[in-house]
């Protein structure tokens, strides 16, 4: 049995318990629900937004994708994606990743697995707009990120 | 052929999207990206840091020697920094 | 900086959206919160509900033991474990351990750590009750638990 | 001392708690075991697989050789099953 992802990339924030909800709801086959949810950070109290920049149609495609790989590799009872783009503030969100399954090391290894290969191969760009008003400045993509996604290419599936 | 750029490669080229018509030579990325820096000094600052540099073909993710047979749409955009 | 873990152990239900906020509102320091819920499962539809057993106040400290370790592992920047027990029917909540940190690995790795440990020395027993009426039975502890939980023995800290 | 036994400890013993006094030559988990195996038919029952029981001493979790000394409260149950 495959499942079908949920995925949506919108300016819109998202509710991570409705979305949860949509998981659970009336069944009775999962056991384990792991959400992560990425949001915009400002220690230093300099940014006043990221400004996130997509390529509509291949984001929601790439998306799919990634989802379509995990729900081959781990067995899933559900699988959700949302990725915001457009102009979001410090402490707001940015993306969420819920997995579900019936066992709890699918739904961490899967959840873990996609915000890897989300932060290298999803087609958005992040833009820091600072608070004093000066130039803006695109985020630069960390070689840890990809060291990260390196974790998973050896393994083709999980338990 | 429909080019599209994303991020700092769209602002060097100082447009989204362009039409271009393919010389007979160009055959993969690599080829039209020799091609694109030829045409004047904004493509050719978008695509100075060629490593830098990833391709969409048709909307997903190719290297540079990926062919551009049959493609309605090439994409350039720095590395993906989503998520 | 160290942070104090919120541990609840009680009879009803949780909201995993409101533990979530109350780590994250008015806040811009927080990157990635990771969310873990267990839940009662019965695939095969036999089961009328879970009866969980603790034991009062070693439960609370136990959990509050984990958490300080987790905390003395990875930089968190807040860390929530509600854990019920009492009758617990299929499809319910059972437990919620959510991690937040400023880097996604961090916020990951405490959750899964916490889960694993969790299953293994905090003083709670499951029984199941069946839908038929039949003889309830003590679920066994199962040794994929153990071996989760020993993963960790030789890692002192994440990043 | 002070006893507790919880899940199938508790009930093959047929309590939840009890005060026993202990003997003078009981001074580790082991010995207490082998004290309460000796009292009756349900606590011998209920120890019988020594393996399968953990042990709490004041809330905490110890090994067989922990010392009572100190000690006010034992706690006996099998491998915990939460989460």
């Amino acid at each position: 049995m495959t499942i079908e992802p949920l995925i949506k990339v919108q300016l819109e924030n998202f509710g991570a318990e409705a979305e949860a909800a949509r998981l659970t709801t009336g069944r009775k086959d999962v056991g384990a629900l792991v959400s992560f949810v990425g949001l915009c950070r400002d220690e230093a109290g300099t940014l006043a937004a990221l400004e996130l920049e997509h390529y509509p149609g291949m984001a929601e495609a790439e998306l799919t994708r990634m989802a379509e790989d995990a729900i081959g590799r781990w067995p899933l009872t559900g699988l959700t994606i949302v990725h915001r783009y457009g102009k979001i503030a410090p402490g707001e969100n940015i993306v969420l990743v819920i997995a579900a399954s019936a066992h709890r090391r699918a739904a961490f290894e899967a959840a873990d697995f996609l915000m890897d290969f989300l932060k290298t191969r999803a087609p958005f760009w992040k833009k820091e707009h600072l608070a004093s008003g000066e130039s803006s400045s695109w985020v630069e993509a960390k070689a840890g990120d990809d060291k990260d996604a390196e974790r998973w290419l050896n393994t083709r599936s999980g338990t | 052929m429909n080019i599209r750029y994303f991020a700092w490669v769209r602002e060097r080229v100082g447009v989204e999207e362009e039409a271009i018509d393919l010389p007979g030579g160009v055959k993969t990325v690599a080829d039209l990206i020799s091609h694109l820096k030829s045409l004047d000094e904004n493509h050719a600052a978008a695509f100075e840091e060629e490593d830098a540099i990833r391709v969409a073909l048709d909307q997903v993710h190719v290297e540079n020697d990926a062919d551009l047979a049959g493609a309605r749409e090439v994409a350039f955009f720095p590395p993906m920094t989503g998520g």
